[in-house]
């Protein structure tokens, strides 16, 4: 049997993605910034897009920016609310210990530059509080960057409650939306966000493509200069193919949203109390604020590349901690936040379905997965039952 | 698998000589201070000849700690400890078919591994150490003594 | 008759590029970071692409770093090479006036940074010599950035001459080969370049995807902070379809430059001689030394989007100027820098050829073009026969 | 062409009034500070009803340039100098049905061209100018005088 269980790091493109994709490689393929027929075909493709992820995030299309994804748009939404602070002589930014790198290690360059940044303890429960934001909240904060779930333990972060703080507070807020968009109802206006930033190839849309969401007020600042599009703020030649497959992703992702978390959280729920049951197993994060197909347990006693080999071996693809730190070999920052001592958070376990796994899929894990935990255990010198 | 070669994952997924050696006569436990990671090995050694007559690991590590684990104790078994206080951990790796540069570090530990077990076996036979086994200066940056 | 006269703007995605794509949105869609089989296969895609790209521009693998486009391309190399200047006290930049705006306008956020810039004039024939960057540069010059081909006439600078000078005078040199690219063969070795940009949707690749090449001793700066992709210096998930259907076209275009370039030189001479024989319409830039199939002219008294626009109505793609700056008013800030008067200026028609153009079209394009700028002409208040 | 409306194309394709009054009575040409286009309004009006009978135009500019002008003539043909002093360039775009956003300003060319035609004709018969037509004040920001 083979398994994809890692779609917190990335998904298949969808049928109706690569549909709404296709037309715009041979037939559409004009420059939308051109003013002949081809070109305003692809700039209506592009206006269209715009407008269905203006619709489902309840914003304008004026406040919609493309860029190349998620870490892009986090980049940019950072720079963005650094450089306004910067005018108003205002450098201290509030964030938290469990960001994605994307706005961690913006976060650092900006303190290299001179800002200041609180970033949050994580609660053991994996979910940080309103309350953490407004005690963080000082005369000269610009910016609050809280998740709006987390990549690794899937922990869903009470976001209208810190909008509401923050606005009061007239501190910008950011969310980094990259694993919440397509898989939570997301209302910029009713949560009173100000930027968020999201992904396409995280709800079955294409790699490559991201979006910015900035309150019609905030001046972007550019990331990338170059030549008019994005009304300015973003130069470089628009993927019309990606951008319009990630649009009609969201469509979906965003119109099965409900269909999909009841589908995807007993499964979720079955493989959580079946790992669980493993003697020495942690489930990481809150059992029920988390992402309806997340599922992050540490083993003790077990390291985590081994056993995402054995577990591919059998056909299996999981994951340990986030794909884009498996070039590192830090355990993860999210686990050591969490309160998890260094050697367990190294024997973590990520799985992360979508509506595409099967019943049978979670029966089969269960299945193999007690086997290699018990043979790494008994490799292991640091395990003595 | 393109991150490992055959010969890594073979080792890997058929560890040879995974275990404890109960009586051994010497064991050596290192950490690796890049990851974390931990490797113990154990050999018996012939005391006439001071050949290694049988060896064992136990490893909480990636899966080339293991692989390499594995490796080394195949290339030390029926050597003299002499001859095995050699291994240096790029002759483990090149045994492999290589690794990938950010995995380079863990074949370190199972060269460590080797020594710390040898060491142990000369401490508890009182025999005098020679110029392989002098103590570890901490400009290799590698071992993280 | 449907002619699409625009491939300087963007072109059509090949069917080699898009066979290359095609597995990779729904079969072969892991992140290549992820350690599994999925994620391992795309990670062999995404080394295969860097390969591609190395060997066609004599480079190392290690030397190229995958990009959102040629405008992040630009942006980062420009970034790079100020952040090393920085270090070493050297501020002084030098660059020309007919750069693209990925360019001119990066160096203006440097310059508003401390950074002093100075553009060279563009000669006539729209060629920079070695002779005036030489002259330009000073002891505290960090970085010479000239284009390899333009974009708007097409003008060839003389790549190797400047690598020579820059090499010898030890400042980086940078070029944005966005337009060269897969149309004039590339040595980075032989041509002494430091830095290099390009654009995959400039030779029948897929738009949205970039390359930065940076010699090996030159650490990049980092414009999008993230995840350890790209050897930590561009964090984001690669966007693997656009990379390999970019490599296949890069393969293809730069296996064909000698034969395009056969082909179309005639067909872009044909169309030259048929223009300027329309009385008062000059040739923009030298008429061998550009690329195998730019035609730009200037027709006097007469304004360039009406003139697109009756084009487009008889079929015809073709654009005045660049694409990227169509949302603007302004002339032509290349075309100004050739020492054309602004209201000549604004008359311009650029038609670029791919091989995809059939020797038919040309005639079509020389038997209606003669008819229009008579008739806009005889509409405009400027023009008096 | 998502660019412009079907009446922009309609006018541009198609231009009403285009050409030259030799024996006008007024002619007026504006420029447009913002970029560079340029038109040339002619009329001819009954002297006894001070009707416009004739009206003609020249432009050199873009699509919206041309087909304001051609709207914009069409508005005032037939109409006393006095109402055509009324017409805004707001109203030429509506009647175009809309214009992008950074094109609006080319329907200002047209509104001034038909002012500038107007005064002329002023001038040339020495009536005093109304409210409508007193100096500019450079506050608008449109027209670049
Ligand atoms: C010379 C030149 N540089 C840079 C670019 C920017 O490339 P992209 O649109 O892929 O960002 C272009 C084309 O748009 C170009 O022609
Ligand atoms: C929470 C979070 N933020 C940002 C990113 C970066 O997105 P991308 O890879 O599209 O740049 C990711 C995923 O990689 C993510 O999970
Ligand atoms: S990563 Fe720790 S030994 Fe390999
Ligand atoms: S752009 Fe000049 S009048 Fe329209």
């Amino acid at each position: 049997m083979k398994i994809y269980a890692d779609n917190a790091a990335t998904t298949r493109v969808s049928d109706t993605a690569l549909a709404a994709m296709t037309p715009c490689f041979q037939e559409i393929y004009g420059n939308p910034s051109s003013l002949h027929t081809p070109g305003q075909r692809a700039a209506e493709k592009l206006a269209a897009a715009r407008a269905i992820f203006a619709r489902n995030l309840h914003a304008d299309p004026r406040e919609i920016t493309f860029t190349s994804g998620g870490s892009e748009a986090d980049n940019q939404a950072l720079r963005t609310a650094a450089a306004l602070g910067e005018k108003r002589g205002k450098r201290h930014i509030v964030s938290t210990k469990f960001e994605h790198h994307a706005v961690l290690h913006t976060l650092q360059a900006l303190e290299r530059e001179g800002f200041e940044v609180t970033l949050l303890d994580i609660p053991p429960d994996g979910v940080v509080t309103a309350e953490q934001v407004r005690d963080a909240i000082r005369p000269d904060t610009c910016l609050v960057s809280v998740m709006f779930a987390n990549n690794e333990i899937g922990t869903i972060q009470p976001i209208a409650e810190i909008g509401a703080v923050c606005r009061q507070a007239g501190v910008l807020f950011h969310t980094d939306a990259v694993q919440a968009a397509g898989h939570l109802p997301i209302d910029v206006e009713a949560m009173q966000v100000d930027l968020l930033s999201l992904s396409a190839h995280k709800f079955h849309g294409p790699k490559g493509v991201g979006v910015l969401y900035a309150r019609r007020s905030i001046p972007l600042a550019t990331l990338i200069h170059g030549g008019a599009q994005e009304r300015g703020k973003r130069g470089g030649t628009e993927d019309i193919p990606g951008i319009c497959g990630a649009a009609a992703a969201f469509d979906e992702a965003c119109a099965t949203i409900e269909q999909n978390a009841a589908y995807l959280t007993p499964l979720r729920d079955r493989l959580i109390a079946g790992l669980t049951a493993i003697p020495h197993t942690a489930l990481n994060g809150d059992s029920a604020r988390r992402l309806p197909g997340n599922v992050n347990v540490c083993f003790e006693g077990i390291e985590g590349e081994s056993l995402l080999l054995l577990l591919d071996e059998k056909g299996i693809a999981a994951s340990s901690g986030s794909a884009c730190t498996s070039g590192s070999l830090d355990p993860s920052h999210v686990l050591l936040a969490l309160g998890r001592p260094h050697e367990v958070a190294h024997g973590s376990l990520r799985l992360s379905l979508s509506h595409e796994n099967r019943p049978e899929e979670i029966d089969y894990i269960l299945e193999v997965l007690p086997g290699i935990v018990s043979y790494l255990r008994g490799m292991s010198p640091v395990w003595d039952e | 698998m393109a991150l490992y070669s055959d010969k890594v994952m073979d080792h890997f997924q058929h560890p040879r000589n995974v275990g404890k050696l109960p009586d051994a006569d010497g064991v050596g436990e290192v950490g690796n201070a890049k990851c974390g990671d931990i490797m113990r090995m154990y050999i018996q050694v012939d005391p006439e000849t001071q050949v290694i007559t049988d060896v064992k690991f136990n490893t909480f590590g990636c899966g080339s700690a293991i692989a390499t684990s594995s490796m080394a104790t195949e290339m030390i078994k029926g050597k003299p400890v002499s001859e095995a206080l050699q291994l240096t951990n790029r002759a483990v790796v090149e045994a492999l078919d290589g690794l990938p540069a950010h995995k380079l570090h863990c074949s370190v530990l199972a060269e460590e591994a080797v020594r710390a077990a040898i060491r142990d076996y000369y401490d508890r036979n009182s025999i005098p150490y020679g110029e392989e086994l002098r103590a570890c200066e901490g400009h290799c940056d590698t071992c993280g003594h």
